[in-house]
């Protein structure tokens, strides 16, 4: 199929006057009828977009309301899955407890390439996607993520607030 | 098979290669050519003249010496080769940036990554890396990491019935 | 002191003074415009719907320093602004904005102001050839071969105007529209001089001295703080000037229904013919391309000039008929 | 021969014109250049405004790609793909994940591949519009790029409603995709077109009936289609020049082979080819997702793969149609479950090899349109 043709005709010396006059004309009533549209940007740091539920941002354990924890196993699946190295896996034995307990869950931001394989490979489902997506720093350590810390503060500060509110 | 393929099939048997047809649905490509270096110059002017484009000219880095992969197609008719030419004994190809201009920066690019050289490239300078990383070659594999050229080949068409990937349907199953 | 001298420094204050406030309000305007139609807010930030930007900005620019390029010509590099800024201000002093505002009546008016126009190339000339740039050497060729071939169209259009009321001077010429404006009988001529008022501001789409996407910045490239500003303001002044010019001789200049507040009608329906053609002005580099440079020269040696041409032979067999 | 061999060895030969005659100068458009995009570096060789000889430089955001895929799984490459075209990425997730697919002989559900094949040409649409709008930057239009961006923001955020991410998308997973399409997709995917294909009057008004534009862009940057085939361009670049060549229709891949599309083809190979080319392209997209979407069967996403691949000892060649031309992903494998080499023929980097060519003679006005028009990702070529 050609693309079409017709503007390429030999309109002659008056001829591109009157059509460039034309095509000119046209293009200040599109921008003109612009001018008066309502606008369709966001003020960012004022305002911010709607993020959509699915939007992958970096991984964060998940929280299970009926341990008051994660469901981590400390098997070391995702670490082994990641393939830019970035999440350290620390669990130790306790006594009375079948399997290991987490201690120590770190994200490297920095090197993360928001695959997404830690999540998918997970057999316990504990791992979910950040919605956080302005994320900004001034060192490269504040991206050194401690995901258990992170658990903990995001389901103590409700209940703190809570109680001061009462 | 279509005719212009075929013709052009028949000419590249006249040269002295290699020319191998292939199973589309496995490999991606219809034709498979081993060639010597001194007969890729040949091989691509005969390209030039059936209408073939270069897709790409990289290398591959195995033993005994490296090749020099080269894959032609057409804008016409489906039939896609993969021409392998293994360099001479002084680390050699002939260029054919004369014949297919495109293939300069490709050439370049392989002379980067594998210290493989085109003869009478008239501009063989570094194009990706930077000019002091002249002998870096990145891609060129470690002694123990190297492999025999059989060890990356499909193996020959005897022995079909044992293609691994047969297994790995049996491992889905 | 003498009220002669008294009157001279008062005008030049608030010429000066005038030509900060216009290049603060187009600048202004052709932010907010130019974010509304590519359907964004614009400036928002400072004072209420951003009108004190351009305050934070000239302040901004003034705290900034002038670097001065290695193997540039400094004391051509520093001039450059100057020699561009102070032509610029000068055709203030003879617009008529009313009736009775006006801080030099001469005969010779519209002469003066094209004379003052024209040192702006030369400006433009010593700041590229100062820069030791090559980009900024691109946006002068470029802009010293516009401006001078786009002066002929120019000129012949407004000697259409000029041969219908015998003046130059620019109350006479407002005068003579008393009944109506010369743009119902001219429109050609208008056309014309507004076209090549574009090329002489060098405004899009014949911006080619400044070309963003070919030149980076063109002829001030190298140019910071103070510096590049006064080019800025050279740039709204001009436009200014441009405007003005087709108001006084195409668009009655102050003339217009009386108003309520009967003294200063001349002056707001001066400023809003004005305003109401630098807004095409911006409008128009908002909505097209840039032109090449041998279309910018083709364009108007093969139709502005031949159409300028016929216009004025037109306009002599018509007056001297009627 | 001997000689050959010579100077061949010294790798530093100087091509003839090094050395500018007295009245030509040299002029560095880039790597920091507003219509570089990117970190592209073009030596220019000038006589006053005309160019003489163009010479892109390479390599300023080079990362060794191929190397990394030598070392990593396919799942642990996937994320490399998308960001080498970041402005399509979905058609390099594509094409390395159905390469996989080859190799180890997996099938893929069929609603996996309408989704593929919905969601790639959603993403051409993505980058056709953000070189629409960069196109008309470098010619000096400022205003077009906000209408095409806030039409690409539309598919931006029914993409990353799916995908997760806006840009890099690592969403392909050998087998299928990662994540099922739903109604509210479907539904926002029909509404969209509905407003592209009005925006297209708009985008036509404002640009393609311009005087200006059809001036700057006719008979600028004129590629024959036999220089085309010697240099080995692909894609929008080869349609402009007349050829229909696409390898949605050469070697059907996925279930491209059961929609109703028409290839657009120019006639003079001119810049101004090109851009309808593009722009009807934009068109066909629309009516292979709505095609799509209407044959959408139901089914697994994601199908049976064993958790470890392992490949045969082989090589084969896997090529997609990816925004800016032929993407071709040729990996030699020795066993194990990671390529012994990987080789990724990107488009830009043949479409950009003709440009010294192109470029001789020109002005840089038309230097500047003709490489827009191009439509070139320099880390897609830097790779």
């Amino acid at each position: 199929m050609n693309v079409k043709t017709d503007l390429r005709a030999e309109r002659g010396y008056f001829g591109e006057l009157w059509f460039g006059a034309k095509s000119l004309l046209i293009g200040l009533k599109v921008t003109l009828k612009a001018l008066f549209k309502p606008i369709v940007t966001v003020q960012y740091p004022r305002e911010e977009c709607d993020i959509t539920p699915n939007y992958r941002g970096h991984v964060e354990l998940v929280f299970n309301p009926e341990t008051g924890g994660c469901d981590c196993i400390v098997c070391g699946m995702c670490a082994r899955a990641c393939p830019s190295d970035c999440i350290t896996v620390k669990g130790e034995k306790k006594e009375g407890e079948k399997g290991k307990t987490l201690t120590l869950f770190s994200l490297d931001f920095t090197k993360c390439s928001l695959c997404g394989s830690c999540v998918e490979t997970c057999p316990k489902s504990a791992l979910t996607y950040s919605q956080d997506y302005n994320i900004a720093g001034f060192t490269r350590e504040e991206f050194h993520y401690d995901l258990i810390e992170r658990l903990k503060r995001r389901h103590q500060q409700p209940l703190a607030a809570a109680a001061g509110g009462n | 098979m279509h005719p212009a393929t075929e013709k052009l099939v028949n000419e590249l048997n006249e040269l002295p290669v290699a020319v191998a047809a292939c199973d589309y649905a496995q490999r991606g490509y219809h034709y498979e050519v081993d060639v010597a270096a001194d007969q890729v110059r040949a091989l691509a002017e005969c390209m030039l003249k059936h209408d073939m484009y270069l897709v790409f000219v990289g290398g591959l880095d195995v033993k005994p010496v490296p090749r020099v992969v080269y894959q032609f197609a057409s804008y016409t008719h489906p039939g896609r080769f993969v021409v392998r030419a293994a360099v001479d004994e002084n680390n050699m190809v002939p260029t054919i940036s004369d014949i297919f201009q495109g293939a300069s920066w490709h050439e370049r690019e392989t002379r980067d990554f594998f210290g493989i050289v085109f003869a009478d490239h008239p501009y063989l300078k570094p194009l990706i890396l930077a000019e002091e990383d002249v002998d870096l070659k990145p891609l060129l594999k470690t002694e123990e990491a190297l492999k025999d050229i059989s060890e990356v080949s499909w193996p020959a068409a005897s022995d079909v019935s044992s293609k691994p990937e047969a297994k790995n349907k049996a491992e889905q199953g | 002191m003498p009220p002669e001298l008294l009157r001279m420094i008062i005008t030049a204050v608030l010429v000066v003074a005038f030509v900060f406030l216009n290049a603060m309000i187009l600048g202004y305007m052709e932010r907010k415009i130019s974010a509304h139609i590519q359907r964004r807010p614009g400036l928002m930030e400072v004072g209420p719907h951003g009108v004190l930007q351009l305050i934070v900005d000239g302040l901004k620019l003034i705290g900034k320093q002038l670097v001065v390029p290695e193997g540039s010509s400094p004391f051509l590099f520093r001039l450059a602004p100057l020699l561009s800024f102070a032509p610029c201000v000068l055709p203030f002093v003879v617009i008529p904005f009313s009736r009775k505002l006006q801080a030099v009546s001469m005969d010779v008016g519209l002469i003066y102001i094209l004379a003052m126009t024209s040192i702006n190339v030369v400006a433009v000339l010593v700041a590229g050839w100062a820069s030791n740039n090559k980009y900024s050497l691109f946006g002068t060729f470029r802009s010293v071969a516009q401006a001078v071939s786009y002066e002929i169209p120019m000129l012949l259009s407004l000697l259409a105007v000029i041969m219908m009321t015998s003046s130059f001077s620019l109350e006479g010429i407002i005068e003579a529209q008393k009944y109506y404006w010369f743009i119902l009988i001219q429109p050609v001529a208008f056309i014309i001089y507004f076209v090549s008022g574009l090329a002489e501001t060098n405004r899009a789409p014949f911006d080619l001295p400044e070309a963003e996407s070919e030149l980076t910045a063109g002829f001030h490239t190298e140019y910071s703080g103070m510096g590049f500003s006064f080019f800025f303001l050279a740039e709204y002044a001009n436009m200014f000037t441009v405007c003005s010019i087709a108001t006084i001789l195409f668009l009655g200049g102050w003339k217009g229904i009386p108003l309520p507040f009967y003294d200063y009608s001349g002056i707001i329906w001066f400023l809003l013919k004005v305003y109401g053609l630098l807004f095409v002005m911006i409008w128009a580099r908002w909505t097209y391309p840039r032109v090449r440079f041998d279309q910018l020269m083709t364009f108007c040696w093969k139709y502005l000039i031949p159409f300028s041409m016929a216009n004025l032979l037109i306009t002599a067999i018509m007056v001297k008929i009627i | 021969m001997e000689t050959a061999k010579e100077q061949a060895a010294q790798y530093t030969l100087e091509p003839a014109t090094d050395i500018p005659k007295s009245n030509h100068y040299y002029l560095n458009m880039g790597p920091q250049h507003p219509s570089t995009h990117g970190v592209l570096r073009v030596l220019l060789e000038m006589d006053g405004e005309y160019v003489i000889k163009a010479q892109p430089v390479l390599g300023y955001g080079h990362r060794m790609h191929e190397k990394m895929a030598e070392h990593k799984n396919w799942m642990a490459f996937m994320p490399n793909t998308g960001r080498m075209d970041y402005a399509a990425a979905l058609p390099f997730n594509h094409g390395y994940a159905a390469l996989f697919e080859r190799l180890c002989n997996i099938e893929v559900p069929e609603r996996a591949e309408y989704i593929r094949v919905i969601t790639s040409e959603l993403n051409r649409l993505v980058s056709h519009h953000l070189w629409l709008g960069a196109f008309l930057l470098d010619l000096g239009a400022f205003t077009p790029i906000l209408y095409t961006f806030d039409d690409r923001e539309q598919v931006l955020d029914i993409l990353e409603d799916i995908t997760g991410s806006r840009l890099t998308y690592c969403y392909f997973r050998v087998g299928g995709v990662c994540k099922d399409i739903d109604d509210k997709f479907v539904e926002r995917t029909r509404a969209y077109i509905k407003r592209q294909r009005e925006r297209f009057k708009v985008y036509n008004e404002l640009v393609t009936g311009n005087i200006i534009f059809l001036k700057r862009v006719e008979g600028v940057g004129i590629i024959s289609p036999e220089m085309a085939r010697r240099y080995g361009a692909t894609g929008p670049v080869v349609r402009g020049s007349g050829i229909a060549y696409d390898i949605r229709k050469a070697e059907p891949y996925s279930v491209y082979d059961r929609f109703d599309f028409e290839i657009p083809t120019g006639t003079t190979g001119d810049s101004l080819d090109r851009y309808l080319v593009r722009l009807e392209e934009m068109e066909q997209s629309l009516r292979i997702i709505e095609q799509a979407l209407e044959q959408l069967p139901d089914g697994p996403y994601l199908g049976k793969v064993p958790k470890k691949l392992k490949l045969p000892t082989g090589d084969a060649n896997f090529a997609v149609e990816a925004a800016r031309g032929e993407l071709s992903y040729y990996l030699v494998s020795g066993g194990g479950d990671m390529p012994y080499r990987l080789k990724i023929r990107v488009p830009s980097y043949s479409n950009l090899s003709l440009l010294p060519e192109l470029a001789q003679g020109m002005l840089i006005a038309d230097l500047v349109a003709a490489m827009g028009s191009l439509d070139l990702v320099i880390p897609e070529i830097d790779r």
